[in-house]
């Protein structure tokens, strides 16, 4: 376990490396930062001092290795936008992300993974089929289709819920967050609800197609043959062998939530992560986009190390050693 | 004995698969009085499991039963509303399968799924659920039973996970006891443990037995009464000693010849006249 | 017992063909992939010749009549295009990117997956770190890249969304075929020599297939999102060649202003091929699980 | 009362001086003023500054308000003016630097308490417009602070109307009245300002009552709004235009092919009779109103008409489809000629449906054209290797100064070594005369009489396609009032209520 | 003579089970990571070409273990596999993998050993047609006539696992395993599943494929009747460890081993009636917690001292017969000086 935690930690440092060169690579050849930062009007020294100010003069490579060797120290380098340290950026969004992704997920597991169970347990019931139906409406809408449906409705014509921003923050543990007061609570509703249908339909097709394959099994035929309820037949012993493709698909897209929402994060105002991002592509600003996806790596190895823990666990056959063959 | 304490009449299982029906069984009627051994014995394929799911009403889609009527203690199990049928299961009656690696949930310990058989059934707390499971693994032969608790079924060998499942079907005290070749992974060391339990269950709590086996040997040292099946149908019934000795049907003669140490060692063995499988 | 002279593919469709909703929705899946085909030969209009639009035509209701006597049926977008030649030709595009994606994501995915699944060890760190990195790779940045490096079009815009995909499937099958692997079925092929290829093929892929088709039917969907996603942000296909999403897109702004239809009919459309697609694999799943048959 | 406003653009940094794009301008000059402004209607008025003159050809007096608090009480001397002046050139990584507007500006001496000199290289006559541009901050209180040291309220001490509250990154700006305020005092005691770059969400929190007013209502939403009998609606033709530039730069016109795909020969821009014909082919009116929704107004001026140097004389170019074909068969391309246009994804929500539209129209010309909507990014790193044959760009007057603007849109190496390569190479001399006379002299008059023969000779010789002035939007709840603007900025201190 | 098949000093660990709160008080302690079980000690085992070599024991002692080590299908952690003398881990790719095909295993639950999504007809079907065994035959028909040798329908070919019996599912693994023409067959308790009949036939057919192609079985099996009509040497095995092995006739006349004893006097007879059956005595042996000394001892009615304290190692103790027991040479049976196979 040791060994394997060892290993992993040695696999991500070639992944971070990885990372970054494709980033930096990539942004380089998308085009010149320069050109989009710097004002025409500025005289040549002007426009010199600023290249050097912001490292542009040298060398692609160099530039690379300036990068890298700032980043070995956890040093990220400053926003070419904003002016600001590109870890003070991302913190100052990071508490709005996770609440969402966290809310956002909670709801879509706590919705799909149910309704799943029971479209799986009685497939054929008018029941069973509406929510097959409704869930697949939930991926075929556009997200930004149903975060507008979600506000017009919800906002404009119930006067419900807030439709914008994230509300009067509270502090818990030093963090800004929203989830620990009424107000807060009201404003995380719609963004999460608008992230979390399309992860619910998703959750909810997973756990149907694998509960009408385990209802199937031996096992659950001698748990029923042990006059086991139907609560526990479904929640423990279908539940815990269905889970390991439901895990994979929630771990990426949490990760997805966390790193890629722009789209929720726009329509709803929410000073999260993923807008950030876009921004700096756009604006070619390279310390924030090379900073925000290595942090991005970062959560993605954690996820997935999480999951291929969550897998041996589930199912005990899977060890988590190297395998041979 | 007034009334037995199960009445099969005119049982027909059958699957529907495409082009045609399988009569998996097909009007089989017997009646198991209380603290009965009844030995359920037949060709492969002949429908002695599928008898054992009909009376616990666990056939499988597309498997029904069509016909018949199963009494239980007086009452009447086909179309039984599923939560009455599913208090009487694990409780009242209780039925070990067939495959034991197939039958054990692979990703729950063997602590849980003996402990949730208790509790399905009785109001007690999670502890002594495990003591008692713990418990029912020592009468079945199991040794550190403790750790064998907290194992998975991967861990254990073929005989364990049989006797893990009988040590659940044993731990509610069942009243019938539906067993489907229960000890054909154990030793003999281990299955005459196993038999001895279950003597002691039906001397004790006046509990009944299918036992469905291919071991004749088993069936003449456990059983009163006996049923031969073939081809979905029972063929011979009676008492055991009087059909082993003088079977009458051609079938259980013919399975009486097939037995090993009633032919000459090393030879072929004596065969049926091809009985075509169902 | 069993019909003899069947072979498996006409058993495999008489199975498929005894749920009457699986039929409504093969029939429209293909109906659709006929529209998508034949959209050139049965449009009013070619949407993307700029030469027959006008925006004077810009936004007529459905229904509307020109004065030269064209019936727009489902109206016109904000660039004067009628909308019926236009979700057509947005199908054909629709149809194109999300299939192809889903069918090159999938088989890419899915080896990948199984190899690592397979054989475990540093192969399968690799797979999973180079899914990690893939992960965190922002579909934007790739088709920005893209879109520097070797400029615009459909075979880009695949690539991009197949880089984006194979993970999910990589990731999906590599979890089921950990515990498959685990299975005796898995041991006895083993024993029995028989070609690698073919037990992760044909006797765990099988198996891993359930949680597989529910991924795919959703990523079909979604990569017809994202690749309407990248051509809005102008890092996809042209403009004047709008696919189904792109023209929802496009017309979502009208949405609440009363111009409804720019928006709501390319959506039903989409709705309507997403729902059919997923009840054909619903169907499919079915009629792949051996337990359910009869 | 308070004051809840949505703004469509974002936000970068709360330093004043750090970038010059839209979103801080905008939150920045509700706290800190510059000397001279523009009012709602773009012309010059005075501000920090009483008064100013040009004492020399090259040299400017500008005299201070007296007794103006900054909001930490003390008083602005010209010793803060003249720190603010030097200040931008030592923010070296700033994006949009004010620098361009203070780079003429040799010395900038203290006379006393409330009398600022500046000396500029040569003789301009645009420096109060530049110093529109530059907000003033106190020396004592921003020395030594870095931009990001801004956003937790260190340093925000300025001598606008309202004092810094509470700054929340891609969310809001709350700020408080300042009651010690030299000028008229504002209606709303509190403001927050949020920030909905997203169009229709901005709508949606206007009709949810979420915030009182919006800025720049989305194009699809202007109709509804309208119709509402609870929301205002305003709209005030901007000090901006969207026009297509022609790549004149070389003779081989990049990206545009003869029908058989073969690339062309010579440039067909560099002849003015193509120019000419693209302008005619154009259908402005149904752009205004088909594409842009009424929200943009046929122009050949980029100024609107309350601004200084708008040229009367100067009527849009008419839809002529067939002047346009008599032209390209003079020039020799009776068929016109396969060409690729671009426009941006992520600028102005119209850009690529103006592209589609014209794209259409130039087709009618027998043009092949293809459009291409690319992000910014891309837009700009190949639109600057001149890469790009034709592109549309929308351009603002920086400074309430036609001629300013002019000058920074066509420079280009060949003309002014100053400046980098742009995409405006349209160069002209009968252009660049009358405009460098007129950015020297001190003759308003005369100026902009010069500004105008400006203006007509880029519309004769078609240096770019003028098509649409923009028109802004705004709208807020019926009992608050709005002041819309030419340089489409909202300012609640300009808004009153009930 | 060489033996076809032989396993030298095998052993075979698993993991222990053990919770979560038990491995982190572990790791806590500080104790290293061999919280494992051993359920093969250095095991040695020869099968001679055309035998039929019997394993007999008891439940969970580890004999499927060892035919899983046997087939290839498990590494065993230190020991060699041996084939016509050779070490199989030695062998060329090419000839290890036709070594391994050589050697099929029929597993003890024939359920999870098929694969659910597959016709059985493919199931046997499939590695002949891999390998080319066909012969000539198509597939189906390959697969029909392998159906009808182990007395099933070949028209059930069409059909998935699930949708046949305990029974019939064993006769399929039978029929999948040879299907390949193995050399060598590893059967874990292939014919318990079979009523007597059924099982007749396919002992018979064992028994042709012996004499017809000299097939050499491995042969585990909880029921001592068939073992001792079918094998010509018995293994006896108990808690990862053998503790005798002899001819079948001398076994079944004279067991030396106590546990042998025990076992032969456990079998229900058919024709005693209804019996009384008894407890077992003694506690019962787990690898968990193996016992000092001789593993038997708790149970054996004639244990001593030594039997406590020391492992017995498995000795000739007559003319092809081996035994490991403290015991055994005080039954006055005097070692043979000319055994001539190893065990
Ligand atoms: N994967 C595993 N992990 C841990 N322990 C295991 C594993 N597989 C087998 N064991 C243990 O190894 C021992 C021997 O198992 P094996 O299956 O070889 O017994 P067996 O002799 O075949 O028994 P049976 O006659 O009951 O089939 C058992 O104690 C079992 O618990
Ligand atoms: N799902 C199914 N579909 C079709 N036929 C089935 C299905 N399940 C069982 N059968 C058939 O039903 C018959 C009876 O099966 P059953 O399991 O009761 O036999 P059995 O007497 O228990 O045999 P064995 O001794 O081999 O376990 C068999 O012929 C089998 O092929
Ligand atoms: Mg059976
Ligand atoms: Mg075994």
């Amino acid at each position: 376990m040791v060994l394997f935690l060892l290993r992993r930690l040695g696999q991500s440092i070639l992944v971070l490396w990885l990372m970054s060169v494709i980033v930096f690579a990539g942004i380089y050849l998308v085009g010149d930062p320069a050109s989009m930062m710097i004002p025409d009007s500025v005289t040549p020294e002007m426009r010199a001092q600023m290249m050097s100010a912001l490292g542009l003069d040298k060398p692609a490579l160099a530039q690379y290795l300036d990068f890298a060797g700032r980043a070995v120290h956890g040093d990220m380098g400053k926003s070419f936008a904003t002016g600001l340290p590109v870890s003070t950026l991302i913190a100052s969004r990071l508490t709005a992300t996770m609440e969402l992704a966290v809310a956002a997920t909670l709801i879509a597991i706590v919705v799909g993974l149910p309704l799943g169970l029971v479209a799986g347990r009685w497939p054929e019931t008018v029941a069973g089929r509406a929510l097959t139906f409704l869930s697949s409406l939930g991926f075929s809408l556009p997200t930004f289709w149903l975060g507008l449906m979600l506000i017009m409705v919800f906002s404009v014509h119930l006067g419900w819920l807030p439709s914008n921003g994230r509300g009067p923050t509270t502090e818990w543990l030093g963090l800004q967050v929203s989830f620990l007061s009424w107000q807060g609570l009201r404003h995380l509703l719609l963004p999460a609800l608008n992230l979390a249908l399309f992860n619910a339909a998703m959750v909810l097709r997973l756990a149907r197609s694998a509960t009408r394959e385990a209802l199937l099994t031996d096992y659950v035929k001698f748990a029923r043959a042990k006059g086991i309820g139907n609560a526990r037949l479904m929640g423990v012993h279908v539940l815990k062998n269905i889970l390991i493709p439901i895990v994979t698909v929630v771990g990426i897209n949490f990760g997805g939530i966390i790193a890629f929402s722009v789209v929720t994060e726009t329509i709803f105002g929410w000073p999260g992560m993923g807008k950030l991002l876009i921004d700096s592509i756009n604006a070619l600003d390279r310390p924030v986009v090379l900073g925000y996806l290595m942090f991005v790596v970062v959560i993605y190895l954690l996820i997935n190390l999480v999951v291929d823990l969550l897998y041996s666990w589930l199912d005990p056959r899977i060890t988590l050693s190297a395998r041979a063959s | 004995m007034s009334e037995p304490l199960l009445e099969v009449q005119g049982l027909s299982t059958h699957f529907d698969v495409r082009g045609g029906t399988v009569r998996a069984v097909d009007g089989v009627s017997f009646s198991l009085g209380r603290g009965e051994v009844l030995g359920l014995v037949g060709e492969s394929g002949s429908g002695k499991s599928q008898t054992g799911y009909s009376i616990m009403g666990l056939v499988d889609p597309p498997g029904k039963v069509v016909a018949g009527s199963i009494r239980f203690e007086g009452r009447e199990l086909v179309g039984l509303p599923s939560e009455q049928l599913r208090a009487l299961r694990g409780n009242r009656m209780a039925m070990i399968f067939q495959d034991p690696m197939m039958t054990l949930n692979p990703v729950l310990r063997i602590g849980t799924q003996m402990a949730e058989a208790v509790l399905a059934h009785r109001k007690v707390g999670r502890a002594r659920a495990l003591e008692e499971a713990h418990h029912a693994l020592e009468r079945v032969g199991i040794p550190s039973a403790g750790e064998r608790l907290r194992s998975y079924p991967h861990q254990l060998s073929g005989g364990m996970r049989q006797r893990v499942v009988i040590a659940i079907a044993l731990l509610n005290s069942p009243k019938l006891f539906i067993a489907d070749e229960p000890t054909t992974a154990l030793d003999v060391t281990i299955q005459g443990q196993i038999l001895y339990e279950m003597q002691k269950l039906t001397r004790e709590t006046g509990a009944s037995l299918i036992w469905i086996t291919h071991d004749l040997a088993v069936v003449a040292a456990l059983a009163q009464r006996i049923c031969v099946m073939h081809k979905g149908k029972i063929v011979e019934q009676g008492d055991v000693d009087q059909v082993l000795r003088a079977p009458v049907h051609p079938y259980t003669r013919g399975l009486m010849d097939s037995i090993p140490s009633r032919n000459p060692r090393g030879q072929r063995l004596r065969t049926m006249p091809a009985f075509e499988a169902p | 017992m069993s019909a003899t002279a069947e072979t498996p593919l006409r058993r495999l469709w008489s199975e498929f063909t005894a749920s009457r909703l699986a039929c409504a929705g093969l029939a429209v899946t293909a109906l659709i992939v006929l529209v998508a085909v034949l959209a050139p030969w049965i449009s009013p209009q070619n949407p993307y010749d700029l030469q027959q639009l006008s925006v004077l035509d810009a936004r007529l209701p459905p229904g509307t009549r020109t004065a030269e006597g064209v019936r727009y049926w489902l109206g016109t977008d904000d660039q004067g295009r009628d909308m019926l030649s236009a979700i057509f030709y947005g199908l054909r595009i629709s149809m194109m990117v999300g299939l192809l994606c889903t069918a090159i994501a999938a088989v890419v995915g899915t080896a990948l997956g199984l190899a690592a699944a397979w054989f475990g060890g540093a192969i399968d760190a690799f797979i999973m770190r180079l899914a990690d990195t893939q992960l965190a790779f922002p579909s934007i940045l790739i088709a920005l890249i893209f879109l520097a490096l070797f400029g615009k079009g459909a075979d880009k815009i695949v690539l991009a969304l197949v880089l984006v995909q194979w993970t999910y499937y990589a990731r999906t099958v590599r979890g089921s075929a950990l515990v498959e692997l685990r299975k005796e079925y898995v041991e006895a092929a083993r024993g029995l020599q028989l070609p690698r290829a073919r037990i992760l093929f044909a006797h765990i892929l099988p198996n891993c297939l359930p949680p597989l088709l529910v991924v795919a039917t959703v990523q079909v969907a979604i990569a017809i999102g994202l690749e309407a996603t990248l051509s809005f942000l102008g890092l996809g296909l042209p403009v004047t060649e709008p696919s189904l999403g792109l023209l929802i897109s496009n017309g979502y702004g009208y949405m609440l202003s009363g111009n409804y239809w720019i928006s709501f009919f390319p959506g039903v459309a989409l709705l309507v091929a997403v729902l059919a697609i997923n009840t054909v694999a619903d169907q499919l799943a079915d009629v792949l699980n051996p337990r359910l048959k009869r | 009362a308070e004051l809840k406003l949505a703004i469509a653009t974002d936000v970068t940094s709360m330093d004043p001086q750090y970038a010059n794009i839209a979103g801080n301008v905008q939150v920045s000059r509700h706290m800190f003023e510059s000397l001279a402004d523009l009012d709602a209607d773009g012309r010059l008025v005075p501000r920090l500054a009483e008064s100013w003159r040009r004492t020399e050809a090259s040299v400017w007096e500008f005299k201070l308000r007296p007794n103006v608090k900054f909001h930490d009480g003390s008083t602005l001397t010209a010793e803060d003016v003249v720190y603010s002046v030097g200040r931008p050139a030592t923010l070296t990584s700033s994006p949009a630097t004010l620098n361009g507007f203070l780079k003429d500006i040799t010395k900038a001496e203290a006379l006393d308490a409330n009398t600022v000199r500046f000396t500029t290289a040569t003789p301009l006559a645009v420096l109060p417009n530049y110093l529109a541009m530059v907000p003033i901050v106190s020396k004592h209180a921003t020395q030594g602070l870095k931009p990001e040291d801004f956003e937790t309220g260190k340093g925000m001490v300025g001598t606008g109307p309202y004092r810094f509250g509470k700054f929340l990154r891609s969310d809001r700006i709350e700020m408080t009245r300042n009651e010690a305020y030299w000028g008229k005092k504002p209606h709303f005691d509190k403001v927050t300002i949020r920030i909905m770059p997203n169009n229709p969400a901005r709508t949606a929190a206007l009709l949810s009552g979420e915030v009182d007013a919006i800025a720049v209502v989305p194009t699809a939403d202007v109709a509804r709004i309208k119709q509402n009998p609870n929301i205002t609606f305003y709209t005030k033709p901007l000090a901006r235009h969207t026009f297509w530039t022609l790549n004149q730069a070389s003779d081989a016109l990049p990206q545009a092919f003869d029908h058989d795909g073969k690339p062309l020969t010579s440039n067909p821009f560099k002849d003015v009779r193509v120019r000419k014909a693209f302008s005619k082919a154009i259908d402005r009116e149904a752009i205004g109103s088909r594409v842009m929704d009424g929200l943009g107004v046929p122009t050949q001026n980029p100024v609107p008409a309350t601004m200084f140097g708008y040229n009367p004389d100067l009527a849009p170019e008419k839809y002529d489809l067939e002047g346009a074909k008599k032209l390209m068969a003079e020039a020799g391309l009776p068929n016109c000629f396969k060409l690729s246009i671009f426009a941006r994804s992520d600028s102005h929500p119209t850009d690529s449906a103006q592209a589609q539209a014209v794209g259409q129209m130039l087709s009618r010309l027998g043009c092949k054209v293809s459009v291409e909507v690319v992000p910014t990014s891309v837009f700009f790193t190949r639109g600057n290797k001149l890469e790009l044959p034709m592109l549309l760009l929308a351009t603002g007057v920086d400074g309430g100064d036609l001629g300013v603007t002019l000058e920074y849109l066509f420079s280009n190496p060949t003309n002014n070594p100053f400046r980098k390569v742009n995409m405006q190479t349209y160069d002209s001399p009968a252009f660049w005369k009358p405009l460098r006379e007129a950015l020297a002299l001190n003759d308003e008059q005369v100026r902009e009489r010069k500004y105008r023969d400006t203006t007509r000779v880029l519309r004769d010789e078609v240096g770019v396609i003028p098509t649409e002035l923009m028109v802004g939007t705004w709208a807020a709840r019926k009992g608050v009032v709005l002041t819309p603007r030419v340089d489409e900025r909202t300012y609640a201190f300009e808004a009153s209520g009930n | 003579m060489t033996p076809l098949f032989e396993l030298q000093g095998v052993t075979k660990t698993f993991a222990r089970p053990e919770d979560a709160v038990a491995r982190l008080r572990a790791r806590l302690a500080g104790q290293p990571a061999a919280r494992r079980v051993t359920v093969l000690h250095e095991t040695d085992l020869a099968v001679a070409p055309g035998e039929v070599l019997g394993l007999v024991g008891e439940s969970g002692c580890g004999k499927s273990t060892l035919g899983r080590v046997a087939a290839g299908l498990h590494a065993p952690d230190t020991g060699r596999r041996l084939w016509d003398g050779a070490d199989v881990a030695a062998m060329p790719p090419a000839q290890e993998r036709a070594t391994a095909l050589g050697i099929q295993m029929i597993f003890q639950d024939p359920h999870a050993s098929l694969n659910p999504r597959r016709r059985v007809g493919d199931a046997i079907g499939e590695a002949a047609g891999v390998h080319g065994l066909l012969e000539g035959a198509s597939q189906a028909d390959f697969a029909a006539e392998l159906l009808r040798q182990v007395g099933l329908d070949p028209a059930m070919a069409d059909r998935f696992p699930h949708q046949f019996s305990g029974g019939q599912r064993a006769r399929i693994g039978i029929a999948r395993a040879l299907a390949v023409q193995p050399r060598f067959l590893v059967c874990d308790e292939s014919v318990a599943a079979l009523d007597v009949s059924v099982q007749a036939q396919v002992l018979n057919l064992f028994m042709d494929l012996r004499e017809r192609k000299g097939l050499t079985y491995l042969f585990i099996s909880h029921d001592l009747s068939v073992v001792h009509h079918l094998a010509d040497r018995v293994a006896v095995m108990y808690l990862g460890r053998l503790v005798e092995v002899a001819p079948t006739a001398e076994l079944f006349r004279e067991p030396a081993h106590p546990y042998t004893r025990a076992l032969l006097d456990s079998v229900p007879r058919l024709d005693a009636g209804n019996t009384v059956f008894q407890p077992l005595k003694g506690e019962i042996a787990s690898p968990l917690a193996p016992p000092s000394g001789c593993a038997f001892h708790p149970r054996c009615p004639h244990a001593m001292a030594v039997c406590r304290e020391q492992q017995p190692a498995l000795q000739p103790v007559a003319a092809g017969r081996f035994a490991a027991c403290h015991l055994v040479p005080a039954c006055g049976t005097v070692p043979s000086t000319d055994s001539q196979s190893a065990p």
